[in-house]
């Protein structure tokens, strides 16, 4: 009961706090709601035995990516526009909420639903185990991080390269 | 493809492919007139190939061989071998002297064509050699799509003839015929399609081959629908009564040597291919048919001469005539006898060369005084008294003056329509009546009496060159008229195959156990 | 414990606002956190699977997913910078430059 | 000795040499020929000679018995007269004819078969009509015409009786033949038109009078005559001919009474005379047909006497009508004198010629019990008297005296009349030379008897008492009279009126009918034709073609408004879809996401309803 | 019956074609050619008489020129039929181009050359008809003689010529063209034969109904024979040059006419089957008519020739009567009358041609004491009449008299009456010629149509020898035939029989 009513509360907020990440005018207050969301996911990783994850959603998510886009926001030092909604934002909305439906009817379909989990207790508690994740990353998954990390230094080095300040004349 | 011409040159009676020469030499020295411009040299080169022609057609004459309904100098070569389309020619006794009549008037009309033509003679020589070709082949073509093929091809020539060399209302005329007689030979070629399936699902194999469709039954009322659908397309072709309006204008509007080779062959395309296909393919409709085919031809014949004697224009008098004469050709065939087909040949071969005499007289006058009005004329027996001599024996052909080639066919034709049916074949004299009325009326009006026009004082007689093709004709006219056995002689095996033919079913049909009892029945109810 | 459905249902219904947000959002930062709404929905889902099944596997995935987001962020946000510096605003409306 | 040499050679060898001679050996010819003729008469032996074998007919020329050997006596005799009579004319071409007239009388009498005789019949016919036309008269043509036409009328009957008879019974011989049936019926008639018995014997007044003055004599010799031969030789007691010979005799003389013309009167008189033979055949005994044949002969002579008479009378005036003449006894006194001798002889006064065969045949009449033909047989003789012999006479030679300058005629008329006038006296008075010579001389006939002598007297006078109380009455007339000519000559005006109405309307309407019925009609049906074929063959040919062009009309309305505007649609559509897609095409990432979005949507929701067929497809493609 | 294989019959219809194409060569020299056509006139009467003794024997030539078409052959044979009508064709050839000389020359007539060609052609034709040994050789002549009479018909080239000349054509070809044909056509048909035959070609084929129709359309269709109501254009073909009209319309092309008539009667049908088929008689009651009206109408007429026409198409009557008949003795009479008439009506054409060439008249009524002037003619007139009339012993005599002989045998007593009425109406229509010309007085001279002035009476003298001799001659012929018929009889019994 315990258990759901953390859910309730993760799940809920994951999604108030979603839906003011993109409805804030502000971008300073819609990235404090993508916060706000990073760690409602985190709490809900933690639901899921993930801990490891949950940690690393807290670290890089919320440490380092979010102050990274703040950052930024303030680097630019961004207006806040009168209308901060596109044209077609009924369009949007009604798609939204088509898909979501019928994403959900077919989720309510799905073999899956409402099954309890396949896995075992055990399996559940060495889920959160760090080592479990090492063991795994670097053994059977070494090839895609080793990509991951080479998109990484990709990323650095490419987001360098855009962000330099070139000069006039090289422009 | 060389091993194939080989084939040709093996195939014929004669060591070489004689009627492919003569057929294609026309054509071939067409093409090369496209390079020449002299028009010396034209008229050289078109002679010369008119000229060999019709010697390799005389070579026809000479070895052909009597006494087998057989198809004679046959070359036979695959075309559009799926299709089982092939180039099939070949004469027998029905054919071979209408080949002969077509290159000795192409000769002729090349010759007339020396003077009085004024503008793109090239082209108009190219035009008569095309023509000259396609006939001949039409006449030679033992496959029907070649046939149809040839017969479709031979419109083009005929069509710029009338259009570009043509009188005042040549536009229509040119239209006209052209429509008149493409509307039939698509009828036509439905019946060929028709025949041409029925063999592929009687035997298996697609063929055109008429040797092959011979020897393919078919039902009567398959026979009938045929029938009907070729009909048109010959009926367009002669043209009988009711589908004649496109002729006399035709004729009117077209030069003279146009208007001579329309008479003279192009005419006789359609009553050959009631010999050649409608007689022995389908025997039992042509029975079936011959009450109506026989009034029809009647009617023409009436019609036609009665039309005839009201017209004040040459042309367009003989023009009618032409519908008078054509319709004692069908007159002949349909009585389904031997003399009557054998009448009907030697009609056509004697419509031919009268018609066409007469035309070239025309074409003389016309030449001369540029006017075909019968008004204009009178009393030029006395101005030009050769051309008035050589009008006057080539009208008694015409009006089958006994001794002369229309007296034989036109008696043939009567002993068989009168031995086939009494009644029918009755009113036909008043037609030979009115003949003698229309020819010799005219010949009145123009040769005859007071030389009253002053123009016409000032008349040429016949030159050298007119008188040399008026000569031929005569000669040919006298010839026929007076021993006209071995023409028939010719003929004789192939009538008697066809006759064979038809008198075969007609027995049959006599027979109670067959099929053909519908047919049987419904000729008992046909008035 | 809480049925997988549950998870998938929330991680769906925040994939469709981020779906959303990019497409009614003018600003260019907020259609990247849209998408970061997005990568996060793709978490939930594969760390709710990885617990479905007992398996590390979707765990180890997120990771990646996270990595990656995290370089997108720099790379966007170093492309937002050089946008701005061009045209002085982050409104995606204005980067018309494929309109023929 | 030659048997026989036929008389009538002669005449014609005459006929043939007389134009190429001079007028001294022509008239010797003239005289010599008829002279000669008699020579064979009196050497020829009886019997058949002269058989001609012709086309397989024989053909006996020379049948010789008493009857026609008396006949071709008088005939010889007779034409001697004539030509003496004639003897001054310088004209050949009468005597030509003469000859060949006399030659065929000759001829017929001897022909021994029908063929022959017909032969000579018609040779008569043919040679008396130019006598006629030699008569020079306006109207000699006309009547010629009429006589030849009338006699070859009675030629043809008797070549149809002839034939008829040959081809029945097989036999051509010329002897008695029975009146009744076509064969008889036709033959009688034919011999009865010669010898002008009714309803056709309107010929003989009519043509006789028209001949030359010379010519008449033959006339009135040989055509009756020879016709009576016939009749003797071939109708002996044919009953119908005593009706018609007392018809003849009787009508014959009431014409004569109404007549003004001289030789006219005579003609009928001819008439009368002849009656009394046809009457003696229709008796047909013995005596009859000696009175018949005997009174033939007298005929001829007194008949040829009269006719030279009033011939001498016209040839010296000039004129032949009664009312014109008279008193000319005192100046031609000899003519007047042989006229009279004539008369006498032809109303039987005793003595001469007439009173001997005229008696015979009325004595044969009562012998065969014939009352009535007797009584009208006698009066008629007083009836001959009346008008011939006093009536005509008184009217021309005394009456009233016209004062003719005129004398009496050339001698050698004189001298013919003279021989005619003394055979009558002679044969009168010794009828022994006549009727020795009968064909049946054995009959007895005694003329000279007192009874005969009494009535015929007695009928003399009551005829001259007659005379001399109507004398006055008497008087020539004036007169048209009407006889049965009248009757052929407007059948014969009406007969050509119908040529040339009727039948040429009949002819011209055959021509006609070529042209109006065939020709017009083959006309009018060749405009019909024309039109038919120009303004409804060709005009439904021409309709077509424009119905065609019409057609295409439609088409190309069809082609012009519906298949093109269905393609402009689509391109329209098309335009205004790019029109939309180009809208599309903002630039805007967020529309292109938008599109991507619903793309996928609708890629998704299409494969999620579509996909198992999809998928079959796809299978099924491969 | 013997048959000789012999060109002589084909010979004798050459000579006069090869003579034809001579004059055509000899246009400018009028001696030579008129020579040329007497020598083939002479030399054609040989060559016909030369066949006679052994035709008289019995005997019959033969000669096949070619095959015309299958079965039908253009074939000679010279009977003794066809040999009497050659005879008096090939005979009176010779007299009238003598006679052709003297009135071509004497009336100045235009294109000698081509009437004398013509005029061969027509002879040759003629002859050819005679000696045809079937019906398409008769026939093919039979059009080859109307063709080539045309050009002479329309001689003189004027209006009236052209008109006659123009009826003419449309009576001879019109009924030819389709009747005859026809007959033709039918007979073959029937048959299988066009031979003649005696006794017939039929051989009992045919029903009696298409028989008769058959021959129904052979009477019609043989228009030459002038049988009413296919006369009319004999009348109108007196246009020609007397001559044409003498041996044309005396002799050669309405004798063709009555030579068909006779040949379809004796040698087509046969006398059997004609009078199994009971045609006989209805002919001959036809043909009266045509004898009584065509008389009567001659009557009327005043021009010369067409008097003398009229009486051609009545004299023609007589032949085919007497055919028809169908008694030995009216046959004989018939094919007698071939020669008869053929001597006495052209005598009386070439008198009706010597009167023009010598005064120009045309006219009965004009004729007034022209005998006086032209004796010679005139008599010769007069015989030619005797004969005509049928007056013995002229040669017409012969004929009545077998005629009648034969209405008899048939039994036919109208027949009779027609024969003996039409000779009264002989007399009535030609004896008026004949006493106008010896005994009217000339009629004074006045002006015709045009203005002139004819020859005045005391200028007229007799025609010249060339005319005057033949005339005479043929008149004497027409007496001596009746006289000496045994040649022309024997022919006709080798007919008979």
């Amino acid at each position: 009961m315990v258990e759901i009513s953390f859910f309730l509360y993760f799940a809920v907020l994951t999604i108030l706090s979603s839906i003011m990440t993109i409805g804030f005018r502000s971008p300073i207050y819609c990235t404090l709601a993508l916060l706000s969301t990073l760690l409602h996911v985190a709490g809900l990783f933690i639901l899921l035995n993930a801990e490891f994850v949950a940690a690393i959603q807290m670290i890089v998510y919320a440490g380092a990516v979010l102050v990274l886009y703040l950052f930024v926001l303030m680097l630019l030092n961004l207006k806040t526009p009168e209308d901060f909604l596109h044209k077609q934002v009924w369009v949007a909305l009604f798609f939204g909420v088509v898909i979501l439906i019928e994403i959900l009817i077919g989720l309510f379909k799905a073999p899956f639903f409402s099954k309890p989990p396949v896995a075992k207790s055990e399996e559940l508690a060495a889920l959160g185990n760090t080592a479990e994740i090492g063991l795994s990353l670097f053994n059977k998954y070494l090839l895609p991080f080793e990509i991951v990390g080479m998109i990484l230094l990709g990323a650095v080095i490419g987001a360098l390269v855009l962000a330099k300040k070139y000069r006039e004349a090289d422009a | 493809m060389l091993s194939t011409l080989g084939e040709i040159f093996a195939k014929d009676q004669l060591g070489f492919s004689v009627l492919s020469f003569t057929i294609f030499i026309p054509l071939l020295v067409a093409v090369l007139l496209v390079f020449v411009n002299d028009e010396k040299q034209i008229k050289k080169f078109g002679l010369l190939a008119t000229l060999t022609s019709f010697l390799l057609s005389t070579l026809l004459l000479i070895f052909f061989r009597e006494g087998t309904p057989d198809m004679q100098f046959v070359e036979r070569l695959d075309w559009i071998a799926p299709l089982g389309i092939t180039y099939h020619v070949g004469v027998d006794g029905v054919s071979v002297l209408l080949v002969v009549l077509t290159t000795f008037l192409s000769v002729l009309t090349l010759l007339f064509s020396w003077k009085g033509i004024d503008h793109y003679f090239k082209e108009y020589v190219i035009c008569l050699l095309v023509l000259e070709t396609t006939v001949i082949g039409v006449f030679c073509a033992l496959d029907l799509f070649l046939f149809f093929l040839l017969w479709e091809i031979m419109l083009l020539p005929m069509y710029f003839l009338i259009k570009t060399w043509g009188g005042a209302r040549r536009n229509y005329a040119s239209l006209k015929f052209v429509l008149y007689t493409l509307l039939g030979s698509v009828m036509m070629l439905v019946g060929f399609v028709i025949l041409y399936l029925n063999h592929q699902s009687a035997t298996g194999i697609y063929s055109f081959d008429l040797l092959d469709l011979f020897k393919v039954p078919l039902t009567s009322e398959k026979q009938i629908w045929v029938f009907t659908l070729l009909f048109f397309g010959f009926a367009f072709k002669v043209p009988m009564f009711p589908f004649h309006t496109w002729l006399p204008d035709a004729h009117v509007e077209a030069p003279t040597t146009g208007s001579v080779l329309l008479a003279g062959v192009l005419l006789k395309m359609g009553t050959y291919g009631f010999v050649r296909f409608s007689l022995p393919l389908l025997p039992e409709a042509s029975t079936y048919f011959v009450p109506l085919m026989s009034i029809l031809g009647v009617i023409g014949i009436i019609y036609g001469a009665l039309l005839a004697l009201a017209q004040n224009d040459i042309k367009k008098l003989i023009a009618y005539s032409s519908i008078s004469h054509l319709g004692f050709v069908i007159l002949g065939i349909f009585a389904l006898n031997s003399e009557g087909i054998q009448g009907g040949i030697i009609q056509m071969i004697n419509h031919g060369i009268s018609t066409s005499g007469l035309f070239f007289i025309v074409g003389f006058l016309y030449n001369r005084r540029h006017t075909r009005d019968i008004k204009e004329y009178g009393g030029l027996a006395k101005q030009v008294p050769i051309l008035a001599g050589f009008y006057l024996v080539i009208s008694l052909s015409s009006l089958a003056f006994p001794g002369t080639n229309g007296f034989v066919g036109e008696l043939l034709i009567l002993i068989g329509a009168m031995k086939s049916n009494l009644y029918i074949a009755a009113p036909a004299f008043i037609g030979v009546l009115l003949a003698g009325a229309y020819l010799l009326w005219l010949y009145q009006r123009t040769m005859m009496g007071e030389l009253n026009n002053p123009e016409n004082k000032k008349l040429l007689d016949l030159d050298r060159i007119e008188i040399g093709i008026c000569t031929a004709l005569v000669v040919v006219i006298l010839w026929m008229g007076i021993y006209p056995f071995p023409f028939l002689r010719m003929m004789d095996s192939s009538v008697t195959f066809i006759t064979d033919r038809v008198a075969a079913t007609q027995k049959m049909a006599e027979s109670p156990k067959n099929d053909t009892l519908l047919i049987q029945s419904k000729i008992n109810q046909s008035p | 414990m809480i049925p997988l459905s549950y998870y998938v249902t929330v991680s769906t219904m925040m994939f469709v606002i981020g779906l959303v947000g990019i497409l009614i959002r003018k600003n260019f930062l907020i259609i990247l956190f849209s998408i970061e709404l997005m990568l996060n929905a793709a978490n939930i889902n594969l760390v709710a699977f990885s617990h479905h099944f007992g398996e590390v596997d979707g765990q180890v995935i997120s990771l990646f997913i996270i990595t990656v987001a995290a370089a997108e962020a720099a790379v966007g946000l170093a492309i937002i910078i050089v946008l701005f510096r061009r045209k002085a605003t982050t409104n995606v409306d204005e980067l018309n430059l494929m309109k023929w | 000795m030659i048997h026989w040499v036929h008389p009538a050679l002669f005449f014609f060898i005459g006929a043939a040499i007389l134009p190429f001679l001079n007028e001294t050996k022509r008239k010797l010819v003239q005289l010599g020929v008829p002279l000669l003729s008699i020579l064979p008469l009196y050497y020829a032996s009886k019997g058949t000679h002269g058989v001609l074998n012709v086309m397989g007919q024989e053909l006996i020329f020379g049948r010789v018995d008493n009857l026609s050997l008396v006949f071709a006596f008088i005939f010889s005799i007779i034409g001697f007269i004539g030509m003496v009579y004639g003897f001054h004319l310088k004209t050949v071409r009468e005597h030509i004819a003469a000859f060949v007239y006399a030659g065929g009388a000759m001829g017929a009498v001897f022909a021994g078969d029908l063929f022959s005789l017909f032969l000579f019949w018609e040779i008569m016919s043919f040679s008396s009509v130019f006598i006629i036309w030699f008569g020079g008269y306006s109207r000699s043509a006309g009547a010629g015409f009429r006589y030849l036409l009338i006699h070859t009328f009675g030629g043809v009957m008797l070549l149809g009786g002839i034939i008829v008879h040959v081809v029945n019974t097989g036999d051509a011989s010329f002897g008695a033949i029975s009146p009744s049936g076509w064969a008889g019926g036709l033959m009688l008639f034919g011999f009865l038109v010669n010898a002008g018995g009714p309803p056709l014997h309107a010929w003989l007044p009519d043509a006789y009078p028209e001949g030359s003055v010379t010519g008449t004599i033959w006339l009135a010799t040989f055509t009756t005559k020879v016709a009576v031969y016939t009749l003797v030789r071939g109708f002996p007691g044919a009953e119908v001919l005593i009706y018609v010979g007392l018809f003849m005799t009787l009508f014959g003389l009431g014409m004569t009474i109404l007549e003004n013309d001289i030789r006219r009167l005579l003609s009928y008189h001819i008439i009368s005379q002849v009656g009394y033979m046809v009457t003696a055949v229709g008796i047909g005994s013995e005596l009859a047909l000696n009175g018949a044949v005997a009174h033939a002969i007298n005929n001829i002579l007194f008949k040829g006497l009269l006719m030279m008479g009033m011939g001498a009378v016209i040839y010296m005036t000039g004129k032949r009508k009664a009312t014109e003449l008279g008193g000319l006894g005192k100046v031609m006194p000899i003519t007047a004198a042989l006229y009279m001798i004539g008369g006498f002889s032809i109303s039987g006064v005793p003595f001469f010629n007439g009173f001997i065969s005229k008696g015979m045949i009325i004595s044969s009449a009562a012998e065969a019990h014939r009352p009535i033909t007797t009584l009208l047989l006698t009066l008629a003789a007083s009836g001959t008297f009346l008008s011939t012999t006093l009536k005509l006479p008184f009217n021309v030679f005394v009456g009233r005296d016209k004062r003719l300058k005129v004398t009496d005629p050339p001698p050698n008329m004189i001298i013919g009349m003279s021989l005619a006038a003394i055979f009558c006296f002679m044969l009168g008075v010794q009828p022994h030379y006549l009727t020795d010579y009968l064909p049946f001389p054995d009959v007895e006939y005694h003329a000279f008897t007192m009874s005969h002598f009494v009535i015929q007297f007695q009928i003399l006078l009551t005829a001259l008492v007659v005379f001399l109380m109507f004398v006055e009455k008497l008087r020539p007339h004036e007169t048209i009279s009407l006889d049965t000519d009248w009757f052929y000559r407007k059948a014969g005006t009406f007969f050509m009126k119908f040529a040339n109405g009727p039948i040429s309307i009949w002819e011209e309407f055959i021509i006609v009918v070529y042209k109006k019925a065939i020709i017009a009609p083959t006309k009018w049906f060749i405009v019909l034709c024309q039109k038919f074929d120009t303004g409804v063959i060709d005009r439904i040919v021409n309709e077509i073609g424009r119905g065609v062009f019409g057609g295409s009309w439609f088409s190309n309305a069809f082609e012009k408004y519906v298949v093109y505007a269905f393609i402009n649609v689509i391109g329209y559509l098309n335009h205004i879809a790019a029109h939309i897609l180009k809208r599309l095409q903002t630039g805007s990432v967020h529309n292109y996401a938008m599109m991507i979005i619903i793309g996928i949507f609708i890629l998704v929701n299409l494969y999620v309803l579509l996909g198992d067929q999809l998928i079959q497809f796809m299978v099924a493609v491969k | 019956m013997e048959s000789i294989e012999s060109i002589r019959p084909f010979l004798a219809v050459l000579v006069s074609l090869v003579a034809a194409g001579l004059i055509l060569k000899f246009d400018h020299h009028p001696n030579q050619r008129e020579a040329i056509s007497i020598g083939a006139g002479i030399i054609k009467f040989l060559i016909v008489i030369s066949m006679a003794p052994a035709v008289l024997a019995g005997a019959t030539f033969h000669y096949t020129l070619f095959t015309f078409v299958p079965g039908l052959e253009i074939a000679f044979k010279a009977d003794p039929l066809g040999l009497f009508f050659a005879t008096v064709a090939s005979f009176l050839w010779i007299v009238t181009s003598c006679y052709s000389i003297g009135y071509m020359r004497t009336a100045k007539e235009i294109h000698q050359t081509r009437y004398y060609s013509c005029f061969a052609i027509s002879v040759s034709s003629a002859l050819a008809i005679a000696f045809s040994a079937n019906l398409l050789t008769l026939f093919i002549f039979y059009e080859i003689l109307s063709f080539a009479t045309f050009p002479l018909v329309s001689h003189k080239g004027n209006q009236t010529a052209f008109e006659g000349a123009k009826k003419y054509m449309i009576y001879l070809f019109g009924t030819s063209k389709t009747f005859f044909l026809a007959a033709l056509i039918l007979t073959y048909n029937v048959a299988g034969t066009l031979d003649f035959a005696k006794g017939g070609l039929f051989n009992g084929q045919g029903s009696p109904m298409m028989l008769t129709v058959i021959y129904i359309l052979f009477i019609a269709g043989i228009a030459k024979a002038g049988i009413m109501p296919f006369h009319a254009w004999l009348p109108a073909a007196m246009v020609a040059p007397t001559p044409v009209s003498a041996l044309l319309h005396a002799v050669a092309v309405v004798k063709v006419g009555v030579f068909t008539v006779l040949r379809v009667i004796f040698h087509v049908f046969g006398v059997d089957l004609m009078a199994s088929l009971n045609l006989g008689i209805p002919t001959a009651f036809f043909v009266s008519f045509t004898i009584i009206m065509a008389s009567i109408y001659a009557l009327t007429r005043d021009n010369l020739k067409a008097r003398l026409a009229y009486s051609t198409i009545s004299q023609l009557s007589y032949i085919i009567l007497g055919a028809a008949l169908l008694t030995p003795s009216s046959m004989t009479g018939s094919v007698m009358h071939i020669a008869n008439h053929a001597f006495s009506k052209i005598t009386l054409f070439f008198c009706a041609g010597s009167i023009y060439v010598a005064t120009h008249k045309i006219k009965i009524s004009e004729l007034n004491g022209i005998g006086r002037k032209m004796p010679w003619t005139m008599t010769a007139f007069a015989i030619g009449t005797l004969s005509m009339i049928g007056v013995p012993p002229a040669a017409g005599f012969i004929t009545k008299w077998y005629l009648a002989i034969g209405s008899i045998e048939a039994n036919q007593l109208p027949i009779l009456f027609v024969l003996l009425t039409s000779t009264v109406l002989n007399v009535a229509y030609f004896v008026p010629i004949v006493y106008k010309a010896f005994f009217h007085k000339p009629a004074e001279l006045a002006a015709d149509a045009e203005g002139n002035y004819g020859i005045h009476h005391d200028d007229i003298k007799e025609a010249p020898y060339f005319v005057v001799v033949p005339l005479v001659f043929t008149a004497v012929m027409s007496l001596l035939i009746g006289l000496f018929p045994s040649y022309f009889m024997a022919l006709t019994q080798a007919v008979i029989q």
